[in-house]
This record gives C-alpha cells, sequence and structure tokens, in this order.
C-alpha cells in the first residue's frame, strides 16, 4: 500500500538538519534545540502513525510504500528513492526515532554549555535523517546511501570535539575502517546485482531481488552473503574491524549512546536481517556471521573486563552485544536478533546515558578508578543504571534477560553447539563486567579527589526524565518478546508476540522447536551464568575492596597486560597495514617511482634533447656567411640531383 | 652579326666587371666596378631589345644605386674598419669613370647598332608603350604591391636611420 | 531569436573572443573594469550556454545544434560544430566554471590584470571550440589554440617553478598532440582514397574500415594524445607540477575542464575511430586506469602539498573515468561522463578552497596548518563538503558516478570493480587525513591566529558548485538523461555487437515474495 | 642567337655574385655582391623574354628592380645604424643572435 507520509519521517529530521545547519549560530540553543527535538518528535509519531496504519492490515498483506522520485536511471538499471515500511523497518523506525528522541532531549542539556551547540544538534539531526533512510529504504542502494550518511555523521560526531587530537584521530579511524567494510558491502552488491541482471532481473529493490534470488547458485550467494557481512563488520564493529568502535568514545557521550551504542551499529544486523531472503539460500554466509558474532562477543567481553575507561567498558560492551545479535541473525533467528536489538538499545543507551550523567557529575571523569561510592550522591542516576546493568546481565524479568535468552535458545537448538557455548560464557563474563563498573562506579568507598567531590550533583531534569523512560522501557521492554516457554508456564496468551509480528519478514526457524525439557534447562543455565557473573563481581569488587583482581592481576601480568591492551589489536593493524602502506606509498612509490623512474623519464627525455642539441648547436656558428654556404651547398646538390639523375 | 659579337664581348667584360666588384680590396672601388657591371648590363639590354630597362637601368642603378654606395661608404669612411690598409688612390677612381663613360659612349652606339626606329622605342617589343601597358594591366597588383614595398623600404630607411634621442 | 537559434553554438565558442577584443581597448589601469567585465562576458556567456539545454532534446541521438560551412575547400576542411549530450556537459562545465573562476581570481592576481582575464577569455573559446568541434582539423586548431592561454597563465601568473611546469604542460602535450595530427592525416586519405570522399568530418570517418594493423598504430597516436591529456598512469607526472605552479585559476580551469578533453577524447575520437584496436586495447587501458586509482590515491595520501595533493587524487579520478569509458556497458559509461562533470564540480572546489586558504597565507604546506576549523568555520563547513563530494559520499554527486561506473565495470569484469574499489577507500583515507591536518587539532601555529573567514565574494563564488553538487547527488535524473544517448552511440560504435547482448528485463514491480503468498 | 650563352652566362655572374656574398667580410662589399646577384637574375629575365617573346620578362625585371632599390636602401641604412652604435662592418662581427 502507498502511503505518502512515509517520505515525513526521513524529511523531518533533514529539515531539522538545514535548519539549523546554516542558521545555527543565529538561532540562539532555545530555537535550535527546539527544533533539532520537535523534527525527531515528527519523525517517531508519523512512524507510531504508520505503525497503527500497518497493523491494521491483513498480516500478510502489513507493507507501506512511498515512492518519491527516481534517483538513478542507466539503461535498464533503474534506482528509485522508494521507502518501504514492512514490520522490520516499523521497529528499527520507531526504535531509532523513539531512542533517538530522548537522547535529543537528553542533550538538551547535556550539550547546553558547549560552544558548538548548533553544530551538535545538526549533525545529530543528518543522522536521524541518514539512520531513519537506512532503516526505510526499500532498495539495497539507497539503503547504502544511509550507511554511508551514518557513517559520516559518526565521523562528524566522534570528532566534534576536533581541537583534541585524539578525537579527530578516531573519527578519521572510524569513517577509514567503515569504508573498508564498505568496499566488501559495495563488491557484495555488485556480486548481486550482476549476477541476478545475468538471470534477466536487474533490480536492486529488496521485494524485487526476494523473489529472484533462488534463481542464484548457492555459491554466488554464499560470496555475496559473506561481502555483505563485511560490510556489516565494518558498520557493527565486528571483528576484525571493529577497532574504531572503542576510540569512538572520544564523542560526546549522547552521540555515543546513539550512534554507537544502540542505533547506528545496529544496521548490520537490520541489513543481514532485511537480507535473510538471500542468507537463507546461503548457509555457509550464515554460518560465518554466527562464528564471528560468536568470537565477537567473548573477545570484546574479555578486553571489557579489564578496561578503566568507564566509557571504553561500556563501549566493548557493545561490541560484545552486537556479537550476539549476529548470533541471532547467524543462526537464523532473525527475529530473535532483532529482537536483542530493540533491547539492547534501550539499555544500552540508557547505560551510556547514565554514564554520561555519572561524567556529568564528576566533571567530565571518565576513569573508574577515580570514582566509587557515588549510589547515594546521584541516586536517580544509580538506579536508571542499576536497571540497565541487570538487563544487560539478563537477569530474568528484565528486558535482556528475554531477548538474550531466545538467541541462545535459538543458537543452541538449530544445533550451533559451539556458538552457543561461547554465547554461553559470555554471558558469565556480561555479568561480570557490567558490575565489576557498578562496583567500581557506585559501591565501595569513594576514591574521588576533594576536589571534584565538593562539585558532585545530580543531573538536571531534562537529562533524568529520558534516563527514567529509557529505564522503564529497559524493564519492560522484554516483555513484547516472551518466550513462549515462560509464556505458556504464566499463562500468557500474547507470548512471543514479537516473533510474530515479524514472521512476515521473516522465514520461520524450524530448529526453534526444541524439547521444552532442554529449553529449560538451557533457560536455567543461563540464568545461573548471568547471576553467577552478578555475583561473582559484586563479591571481588565490593566484599573484597578488588584485591582479588589485583592479585588475579599479578598472577597473570602476562594476561593482564594482553587484555588492557586490547590483545595489540591496534598494534597489529598499525605495524601490518598502516605503516608499510605508508612506506610503500611514501618511500618507494611517491619519491622513488613517481619521481625517479616516471618523472625522470619524462625530464630525461628533455634532458636528453637538451644535451642533444647543446651539442648540435656548435654548428650554427651565427656566421651568416657560413649559413649562406651552406644553403648554397644544399641549392647546388639539389640541383646537381636533377640535373645528373 | 655585328649584335653577336657584341655580346660576346659584353658578357666577356660583364664577367670582369663582376669579379673586380666581388674581388676588390676596397669597397670603393668595388661599388665602382658595380656601376659598370649595371653600364655593362644596360649595353646588353639594348641589345636583347629592351631598351626601356637599359634605360631604367641606368637611371637607378647607375644613378641612384651606385650613387648611394659610394656616398655611405665616403661618408662614414668604412674602411677604417675594413681589414683591408688599401688606401684608394685618385687616378684608379678616375680610370673607373672615364670606363664608364666609353660604355655610355657604348650604349648610344648599340643603339645605332639595333636601329631603334625614330624616337626612343616608343613602339616595338621591348618598348616603354608595351611594358606600361603589361605593367598597367596584367600586372597592375603586383606593380602597385612593389611600390608598396618601396614606399615602406623608403621609410624603414629613414627610420633606422633617424638618431632616436637616448640610443 | 532564429538566429541566435540556428548559430547558438558559434554564439557560445566566439562570445568571449568578442568580450576579449571589446576588453583589448581598456586601459590596463582600470582593473575593476575589466574585472567586471570579463566576469559579465562569462556571466552572459554562461546564461547563453544554458539555451543549448533549452534546444538540446535528449531524446534525440546523433549531433544536435549542427552548424556547417566550408572553411577550406581545398582539403574539404569545414567548420563543424554540434552536440551530443556528452559535449554539451562539457561545454556547460566549462561555462559554469569560468565566471567562477573569474571571480574567484579577484584579489588573487596582482599583476598584469588584464592580460590574465582576457587570456582566460581566450581560453574560454578554446575549451568550448575543443568540445563542440565535429571536424577533426577544427578540433585540433581548438585543442592546440586552448594550451597557448594555459601555458601563459601558469607561466606568467604561477608559483615559483611556474616556467618549468609550464613548459613541461606545454611540451608534453604538444608531444602527444603531433602523433595524433599525423594519425588525422593518416585517417584523412585512408578514407578518401576507400570513398572518394576526402573529408575530415568526425561522423563519416567512424565507419572508415582500416586493417587492424593500422587501427593499432593510428589507435596509439590518439590514446597516447588523450592519456596525457587525462593524464593517465604513467603520463601523469606534468599535472603534479602544473597544478601546483598554477594560479587558482588555472589550477580550477587545468582540473576542472582540461584533463576533461583527454577523457573526452577517448569517448569521441580514440574509441569509435578505430574499434577493433580499441576493444584490442582495452584490457591494458583498464589495467592503467586501475593503477592509475591506486597509485594516485596512495601517492596522494603522502603529499605535504595541498595541490599536489589534490592533483594526484585527480589521477585517481580520472583513472574512474577512463575504467569506465573501457567497461563499455550503459551503466559505466553514463557513469563515466557524469563523473567528468563530478570531478570538474569537485576538484575544482577544492582548487577554489586551497587558493583562498594560499591567498591567505602564502603556504599550501600541510604542516603549516591545524585548528583552522576553529577560525573559519564556514570555509571548514564548505571545504567539508566539497572533500566529502571528492571521497565520494551517497548523496553528493560523487557517489552517482563512482557507482555507475564501479556497478557497471563489475558488470564488465568483476576484478575491475574489485580493484578499482580500493581507491574508494584510499580516496577517503587521503581527503579525510588532509582535513584533519588542516582543519582539526589545535591552532598551534601562530600565522593561523589571525585568519579571516571566506568573505562574501568568496561564498558566492563556492555555493554555485556546492548546489550543483548536492543536485547532481539527490537527483542526477536531468543529468544522466542527457547523457544517454551518447553513451548508447558511443557503445554501439565501439562494440556493435552489444547490442546483441542480453537486455536486461527490468526488474518486476513491487511484489510479495513467493513464499510469503 | 645562341640563348644558352646568355642563360650560361647569368649564371655564372650569379655564381660570382654568390661568392662575393658568401666569402667577403665587408658588409658594403656583401651588399654589392647582392645587387649583382639581382642584376644576374635581371640579364635571365631578359634574355628569357627575347626567347621566349613575351614581355614578361620585362615586366618582372622592373619588379626586381623596385624591390632592389628598396632593398639597397634598407640594407644601407642598416648599415649606418650598424657603423653607429658598433663602430664596425666586418660580417663575421654580427653573431649576436646566436647566444
Amino acid at each position: 500500500m502507498e502511503l505518502n507520509v512515509l517520505r515525513y519521517i526521513v524529511l523531518s529530521p533533514l529539515i531539522g538538519f538545514l535548519i539549523n545547519g546554516i542558521g545555527g549560530k543565529r538561532l540562539g540553543h532555545r530555537a535550535v534545540g527546539l527544533v533539532a527535538n520537535a523534527t525527531v518528535l515528527i519523525s517517531f509519531l508519523i512512524g507510531v502513525y504508520a505503525f497503527t496504519v500497518l497493523l491494521s492490515m491483513p498480516v500478510n498483506e502489513r507493507l507501506l510504500t512511498d515512492t518519491v522520485y527516481t534517483w538513478i536511471s542507466a539503461g535498464a538499471l533503474t534506482i528509485d528513492v522508494k521507502l518501504m515500511m514492512d514490520p522490520l523497518s516499523v521497529v528499527m523506525a520507531l526504535v531509532v526515532s523513539g531512542v533517538g528522541f530522548l537522547i535529543h532531549v537528553y542533550s538538551l542539556g547535556y550539550m547546553h554549555e558547549d560552544r558548538g551547540y548548533a553544530r551538535y544538534f545538526s549533525f545529530l539531526n543528518l543522522f536521524m535523517f541518514s539512520m531513519l533512510l537506512l532503516v526505510l529504504s526499500s532498495n539495497i542502494v539507497l539503503m547504502f546511501v544511509g550507511w554511508e550518511g551514518v557513517g559520516l555523521c559518526s565521523y562528524l560526531l566522534i570528532g566534534f570535539w576536533y581541537e583534541k587530537d585524539s578525537a579527530a584521530n578516531a573519527g578519521k579511524k572510524a569513517f577509514i575502517t567503515n569504508r573498508i567494510g564498505d568496499y566488501g558491502f559495495l563488491l557484495g552488491l555488485f556480486l548481486l546485482a550482476s549476477s541476478l541482471a545475468s538471470k534477466g532481473v536487474l533490480s536492486l529493490d529488496f521485494t524485487a531481488m526476494a523473489g529472484h534470488v533462488a534463481l542464484l547458485s548457492p555459491a554466488v550467494l554464499t560470496v555475496i552473503g559473506v561481502l555483505l557481512f563485511v560490510g556489516a563488520t565494518g558498520k557493527s564493529a565486528q571483528l576484525p574491524l571493529y577497532v574504531w568502535l572503542p576510540d569512538a568514545m572520544e564523542g560526546p557521550t549522547p552521540v555515543s549512546a546513539l550512534i554507537h551504542a544502540a542505533t547506528m551499529v545496529t544496521a548490520g544486523v537490520y541489513m543481514i536481517a532485511r537480507m535473510n531472503f538471500l542468507y537463507v539460500l546461503a548457509p555457509t554466509a550464515l554460518e560465518v556471521v554466527a562464528v564471528v558474532g560468536a568470537l565477537t562477543a567473548l573477545y570484546a567481553a574479555t578486553i571489557g573486563l579489564v578496561q578503566n575507561d568507564i566509557k571504553r567498558v561500556l563501549a566493548y560492551s557493545t561490541i560484545s552485544q552486537l556479537g550476539y545479535m549476529f548470533m541471532g541473525v547467524g543462526v537464523g533467528a532473525f527475529s530473535a536478533g532483532i529482537f536483542h536489538l530493540m533491547t539492547h538499545a534501550f539499555f544500552k543507551a540508557l547505560l551510556f546515558l547514565a554514564a554520561g550523567s555519572v561524567m556529568h557529575a564528576l566533571s567530565g571523569e571518565q576513569d573508574m578508578r577515580k570514582m566509587g561510592g557515588l549510589r547515594t550522591k546521584i541516586p536517580v542516576t544509580y538506579a536508571v543504571f542499576l536497571a540497565a546493568a541487570l538487563a544487560i546481565a539478563g537477569i530474568p524479568g528484565l528486558s535482556g534477560f528475554f531477548s538474550k535468552d531466545s538467541i541462545l535458545a535459538a543458537a543452541y537448538g538449530s544445533g550451533h553447539t559451539v556458538v552457543w557455548l561461547l554465547g554461553f560464557i559470555t554471558a558469565l563474563l556480561t555479568g561480570l563486567y557490567i558490575f565489576r563498573l557498578m562496583s567500581m562506579t557506585f559501591y565501595g568507598e569513594s576514591r574521588i579527589d576533594e576536589h571534584t567531590a565538593h562539585h558532585i550533583h545530580e543531573s538536571p531534569k531534562v537529562m533524568t526524565v529520558p534516563l527514567i523512560i529509557l529505564a522503564a522501557l529497559s524493564i519492560i521492554g522484554g516483555y513484547v518478546g516472551v518466550p513462549r516457554l515462560l509464556g505458556n508456564i504464566f499463562g500468557w496468551h500474547d507470548s512471543d508476540m514479537f516473533v510474530h509480528f515479524l514472521a512476515p519478514v521473516f522465514p520461520v526457524v524450524p530448529a526453534h522447536k526444541m524439547p521444552v525439557a532442554v529449553e529449560t534447562w538451557l533457560m536455567i543455565g543461563s540464568i545461573a551464568m548471568a547471576v553467577l557473573g552478578v555475583f561473582a563481581a559484586l563479591y571481588v569488587y565490593v566484599t573484597k575492596r578488588m584485591q582479588p583482581a589485583k592479585s588475579a592481576a599479578q598472577a597473570v601480568p602476562g594476561l593482564y597486560r594482553l587484555l588492557l591492551n586490547k590483545y595489540y589489536v591496534d598494534e597489529l593493524y598499525n605495524a601490518v597495514i598502516i605503516r608499510p602502506l605508508m612506506a610503500l606509498s611514501r618511500s618507494f612509490l611517491w619519491k622513488f617511482f613517481d619521481v625517479w623512474i616516471v618523472d625522470g623519464t619524462v625530464n630525461g627525455s628533455a634532458y636528453v634533447t637538451e644535451w642533444a642539441s647543446a651539442r648540435l648547436r656548435k654548428i650554427q656558428t651565427g656566421d651568416f656567411q657560413v649559413y649562406v654556404t651552406i644553403f648554397l651547398i644544399g641549392v647546388f646538390s639539389v640541383l646537381a640531383y636533377f640535373v645528373l639523375r | 652579326m655585328i649584335s653577336h659579337v657584341l655580346i660576346a664581348i659584353i658578357s666577356v667584360l660583364l664577367v670582369a666587371a663582376y669579379l673586380a666588384a666581388v674581388l676588390a680590396g676596397n669597397p670603393v672601388y668595388s661599388a665602382l666596378s658595380m656601376g659598370i657591371a649595371f653600364f655593362l648590363t644596360a649595353l646588353l639590354f639594348v641589345l636583347l631589345g629592351a631598351p626601356f630597362l637599359a634605360a631604367v637601368q641606368v637611371i637607378i642603378y647607375v644613378g641612384a644605386m651606385l650613387v648611394l654606395f659610394l656616398f655611405i661608404v665616403m661618408m662614414f669612411d668604412l674602411n677604417k674598419s675594413s681589414l683591408t690598409p688599401v688606401r684608394f688612390k685618385p687616378s684608379t677612381i678616375l680610370s673607373y669613370f672615364l670606363i664608364m663613360l666609353v660604355l655610355l659612349t657604348g650604349f648610344f652606339v648599340a643603339r645605332s647598332v639595333v636601329r631603334m626606329p625614330s624616337g626612343f622605342a616608343i613602339t616595338g617589343f621591348g618598348s616603354a608603350r608595351n611594358i606600361g601597358f603589361n605593367l598597367m594591366h596584367y600586372y597592375l597588383l603586383p606593380f602597385e604591391l612593389a611600390s608598396f614595398v618601396l614606399l615602406v623600404g623608403v621609410f624603414g630607411a629613414i627610420a633606422f636611420i633617424k638618431n632616436r634621442r637616448g640610443t | 531569436m532564429d538566429f541566435l537559434r540556428e548559430n547558438i553554438l558559434s554564439v557560445v565558442i566566439f562570445l568571449p573572443l568578442a568580450g576579449l577584443l571589446a576588453g583589448a581597448f581598456i586601459n590596463r589601469e582600470s582593473k575593476s573594469a575589466l574585472r567586471w567585465l570579463t566576469l559579465a562576458v562569462a556571466v552572459i556567456e554562461f546564461a547563453v550556454s544554458l539555451l543549448l539545454v533549452v534546444w538540446f532534446d535528449p531524446s534525440a541521438t546523433g549531433m544536435q545544434l549542427v552548424e556547417r560551412y566550408t572553411w577550406i575547400p581545398a582539403y574539404n576542411i569545414e567548420y563543424h560544430v554540434g552536440v551530443d549530450g556528452l559535449s554539451l556537459l562539457l561545454i556547460l562545465l566549462t561555462t559554469f566554471l569560468t565566471p567562477l573562476v573569474l571571480l574567484g581570481s579577484w584579489t588573487y592576481i596582482k599583476k598584469q590584470e588584464k592580460d590574465y582575464y582576457l587570456w582566460f577569455l581566450a581560453l574560454e573559446t578554446g575549451m568550448v571550440g575543443v568540445f563542440a568541434s565535429l571536424d577533426l582539423i577544427l578540433f585540433y586548431v581548438f585543442w592546440e589554440a586552448m594550451l597557448v592561454p594555459m601555458y601563459i597563465i601558469i607561466g606568467v601568473w604561477g608559483g615559483p617553478r611556474r616556467i618549468y611546469a609550464a613548459v613541461k604542460f606545454f611540451i608534453y602535450t604538444m608531444f602527444g598532440s603531433l602523433l595524433m595530427l599525423i594519425a588525422i592525416i593518416y585517417l584523412y586519405f585512408a578514407h578518401g582514397s576507400q570513398t572518394g570522399a576526402y573529408t575530415f568530418d568526425v561522423l563519416k570517418l567512424y565507419g572508415t574500415y582500416l586493417p587492424a594493423s593500422v587501427q593499432g598504430w593510428l589507435f596509439a597516436a590518439f590514446a597516447l594524445s588523450f592519456a596525457i591529456k587525462v593524464p593517465l598512469f604513467p603520463f601523469h607526472t606534468w599535472l603534479p607540477d602544473a597544478h601546483v605552479e598554477a594560479p587558482t585559476g588555472g589550477s580550477v580551469i587545468l582540473a576542472g575542464v582540461l584533463l576533461k578533453m583527454g577523457t573526452y577524447g577517448y569517448m569521441r575520437f580514440a574509441m569509435p575511430l578505430f574499434p577493433a584496436a580499441a576493444n584490442a586495447f582495452l584490457p591494458y587501458l583498464a589495467v592503467l586506469a586501475i593503477i592509475g586509482i591506486i597509485y594516485g590515491a596512495l601517492v596522494a595520501m603522502m603529499q605535504p602539498d595541498i595541490k599536489k595533493l589534490v592533483a594526484y587524487s585527480s589521477v585517481s579520478h580520472l583513472g574512474f573515468v577512463i575504467l569506465g569509458l573501457v567497461a563499455l556497458n550503459i551503466q559505466s559509461v553514463d557513469g563515466a561522463v557524469l563523473q567528468m562533470v563530478n570531478h570538474g564540480l569537485s576538484t575544482g572546489a577544492l582548487f577554489l578552497l586551497v587558493g583562498m586558504l594560499y591567498e591567505r597565507r602564502h603556504t599550501r604546506e600541510l604542516s603549516e596548518f591545524g585548528g583552522i576549523a576553529k577560525k573559519m568555520p564556514v570555509f571548514a563547513t564548505i571545504f567539508m563538503i566539497a572533500t566529502l563530494s571528492s571521497i565520494g559520499l551517497p548523496g553528493l554527486n560523487g557517489f552517482v558516478g563512482e557507482f555507475l561506473i564501479l556497478i557497471g565495470s563489475f558488470f564488465a569484469k568483476p576484478a575491475y570493480a574489485v580493484f578499482a574499489g580500493t581507491g574508494v577507500i584510499l580516496g577517503a583515507v587521503y581527503m579525510l587525513r588532509t582535513y584533519q591536518k588542516v582543519f582539526w587539532g589545535r591552532t598551534t601555529n601562530a600565522a593561523n591566529e589571525g585568519l579571516k573567514d571566506m568573505s562574501p565574494r568568496e561564498i558566492i563564488v563556492m555555493v554555485p558548485i556546492l548546489i550543483m553538487i548536492v543536485w547532481i547527488g539527490v537527483y542526477p535524473k536531468p543529468f544522466l538523461a542527457i547523457i544517454q544517448s551518447a553513451s548508447k552511440s558511443y557503445i554501439q560504435y565501439v562494440r556493435p555487437r552489444a547490442a546483441a547482448l542480453p537486455v536486461y528485463r527490468q526488474g518486476p514491480a513491487f511484489r510479495t515474495p513467493e513464499r510469503l503468498k | 642567337m645562341n640563348y644558352q650563352l646568355l642563360f650560361v652566362l647569368s649564371f655564372v655572374l650569379f655564381v660570382v655574385g654568390m661568392i662575393g656574398v658568401a666569402m667577403r667580410r665587408n658588409v658594403i662589399i656583401v651588399l654589392v655582391s647582392l645587387e649583382l646577384m639581382l642584376n644576374a637574375v635581371n640579364i635571365l629575365f631578359v634574355s628569357a623574354s627575347k626567347y621566349l617573346h613575351t614581355l614578361d620578362g620585362q615586366v618582372f625585371v622592373i619588379m626586381v628592380i623596385t624591390i632592389a632599390a628598396a632593398e639597397a636602401a634598407i640594407a644601407l641604412a642598416l648599415v649606418v645604424r650598424l657603423f653607429r652604435t658598433m663602430g664596425m662592418v666586418k660580417i663575421d662581427d654580427l653573431k649576436r643572435l646566436k647566444w
């Protein structure tokens, strides 16, 4: 069904961007904030309206489209600017605009003092535009526009405080790493387009592709799937392209919450879910996704265990949680992955915003070794933080539990035992690192220096209200997707609502049906792991005042240092790729090859000519009589030739 | 027949005059020899049926150009810089003029030999009228261009010689 | 109006020359009169050239708005001009950039202003003439004629090594074009002896039958000439020198228009005239183009001088255009033509901006800058947009061209796109590195403290380019519509059998996937 | 009449003049030789005119004489100029064109 208001969901933040971007400084703080927030709110409200329209439609016809205009048309290749909204996009759009709106509101308070207030909000609006375009586009190229657009905003916002070299570097790193992923994505896109074209279908529309990918051979589909996933590893910070995300914490905290936790980084998951029609036909590619996701989840969680910067812990946690999502979609449980995406958006945004509130209270301090005992000083922040921490740890009853459990169940149920095991261990680590963070920040005695301690204050309402809303969502957000098992136990009819809602988009996962006993034991197991992690962290960091952690670090200093330095991956990339490439470019290609060989040949031929003419020039005495004589000799030679021949 | 003989004689003299002009050590002698060569040429022209040209030859070459050359040489004493330190002798110069005088007489003799019709070549093959007719009809444009070149030459010469202030 | 319509191309070609004649009578001391006159001429020229678009019919194939007069009857040389989509866009690019460049040079040029502005008008005539000519000799005349003004612009108003750069530029280009002249003459006689009609009309010469070996040589002559102009690796070394030494206006026109003459030459002359040879040479050209893309980007990455960096980036970008031309399908060729325009806009914008920076600081060394964003926010914003356009961010012009080229070359041969695609990554690397070094970080250099942001005049110079950058990025359809018939006939000339390739069926309109029913 | 002889004569004269132009170092003598070369050509023209019995040759002679006069005027002016500025008229000193 054609629904032409869809375009305003996307357009509204763009208008906000233009007003704030051009008008910016002249408008004043109040107007800038109003415009930025209002435009996002409008998007959200239209999204809700579209959602209701969607709900009113028959289940299998739930699809709204909005063709705006033809963008590119070259030969048979036509790419429209066309938006579509199906259950998957509406979930994404609502999460993006809803969480986005809350973060916008929060930013009003957080960024109030900042010089680049208008710039900040215009970038944020541009981000909303790109992200909404990404999730609502109806073809893969338009999606790529949003894909790159969010990358740009990420770059601009990470480098928002561009005077800090670390921020500038981090922004650049993020963009370039993403570009490497995008390269894979583009190749996948090209391969998809060309192989479809060879079957006589030159369309990049999702629905058109969905109807025709079955024509392609599994090998081609696998390659396409893996290439697209390379793009996802860049955008969603998976191994091996995750390196930009921890550095991205240089940006303002609401940006970390919005872009680097709740929305943009999940674009990769969304993309794979969107392309599910392709991935289900390429099981090997899905296998790759699942394994990479599981490995990333574990890998990032181990690093998160030892980091001391509050935002970095959260960053690695994000990477780890994204790994869960990929694990979910990788084992074919697309709705579980998206479910976790949604709940993660709530609690991770909340974690970041709350961390921002902590930093706000501590005059910008980010090192957890200089925190502690904040529980009583900033109670609202503490309360919401605790809710989020419990949610992410997977404590039953909170949103994270439902989503994470359905992923693990799907992994086990589909026979991916190793993947499940990795996820299972990660569940323990999750509880451990997040409560390590809680302990170091909120419990125990204060390690805050005198001066800072004096200024501790709770954040203003404009910041705490979004926190509370998000906390509520983190707690109850999971109930839209209560697993059938629990639903049966508690006698809820509407259990697994989320899966049902998304069912028209995703293929049913047959492996999900396993014996109730196994499922129950799995659930109990993961609850046990989460609880174990939480209590272990509390025991080590609160009861024993970090002593066990310190002695453990001393016992295996090598391992500790390895984790602290993030497995030296940055250094490895630096030594293996970046430096050699720079050295090659500078010393060989430019200074030697270009200057000496290529230009040397050009100039060399000029020099040879010059040298030869310097010699030949001696003939030119400048004496005109010599010239006359030579000329006469020539004339007579010619004459002689004609006379004597 | 007489004309044939005369042509032969004049040819020999022409070669001699040319050699004298080219090989002369002194530019004055060279120029004078050139004058003689021009006279001889005029004679030849008369014998070859071009009396008008003969007259022009004498008037322009001998009357104008030779004088110009001599004038320049004399005025600036160009000998000073020439490599050959030969001084010119008045007697030699006089003899050159004598030769010219003889040749001038020869010119009239030659004219009588070829027996021009009455009046100085008013009509006939190489007559002024015919040449003039040709010039003004078939060669009008080149003729005018030549005159223009001459005019430009005059201006150019003046411009060169003019002593500009400061140079 | 009828007169104008019938002679519109000649008007566009010679209007700047008329302006030059008028300007010649202005006293060289009245500089502002000269400036305004040339600017007015250039603006009127642009307005008149817009009439070309009005009268151009995108759906028709072949040349339009043709004018044809005998010029040198003895050799059947004609004054024969006309436009198709390709030349139309490039003419518009020329007339669009020239007034901006003139306005941009307002305060940059500080000596012999009169000569500068008048030479620029001469240059414009030459450039438009090159793009409009359909007679090979006429083309050659304009091609060479346009060298002279550029030579003088670099040589007189350039930087410290301007003479070296100007001479290198001139002789290098001349070297190639002489080979082309010989090939033109050969072609003339070959065609004449076959058909009895001696002509330099390129449209008639398209069908000339030539043995493969001869085609090879002639194609090599043409291709070399244009490769130098493009510049295709490894004929690129004149470019960094010329760009670095040229004054801002010279750099903009050099990058924006002159380099396009090389690619234009490939598309109009070298490839369609010698299709057999072109097909044989295609893989080599593609490899050179790809090497150029990667090599240009890698070398650009390490340049300490901003202008040199942009110059090497041009090598990289033009590699994309050539790749698009040799991939020989409608997407890649459309993309290549659009990319010619895009490169003119984005690189032109970058050179203008670097020029503004140079005017303020008299240096282009990256290490001299840092933290400029704080001093010149407007400038930093505009520079960012130009940078993003240059690295092909979707939504801006660069993406549409690069995307079409890459997808087209992938259709032709996946390996092309695989290698060329790395240029997309490297492009981001060197441009962002530059941007960071210039604009971000703290202002450490005291000389940068007092920098003034852009003046209204400078903003006026940049705004039209920015509008075009966004326009082509967001709504490229009108441009693609203009291009399409030109690229179709190009493909048909070069690969006549391409028509027999499977015609892609349009994907079905929206349909619910089978398994959901 | 043996016209060949006349043609040979003009040729010989021309060569003699050429030798002067090529060999002599005094500018004046070079110029004289130049005039003599032109004169040799004139002789050829007139002979040919008689031989072919057309007047064109004679008309050309008029032209040649005109041009010769102009040339002599310019050349001598140059000599004067040269003498004034450089104080010499030796041909082999005139190598300024070669640097």
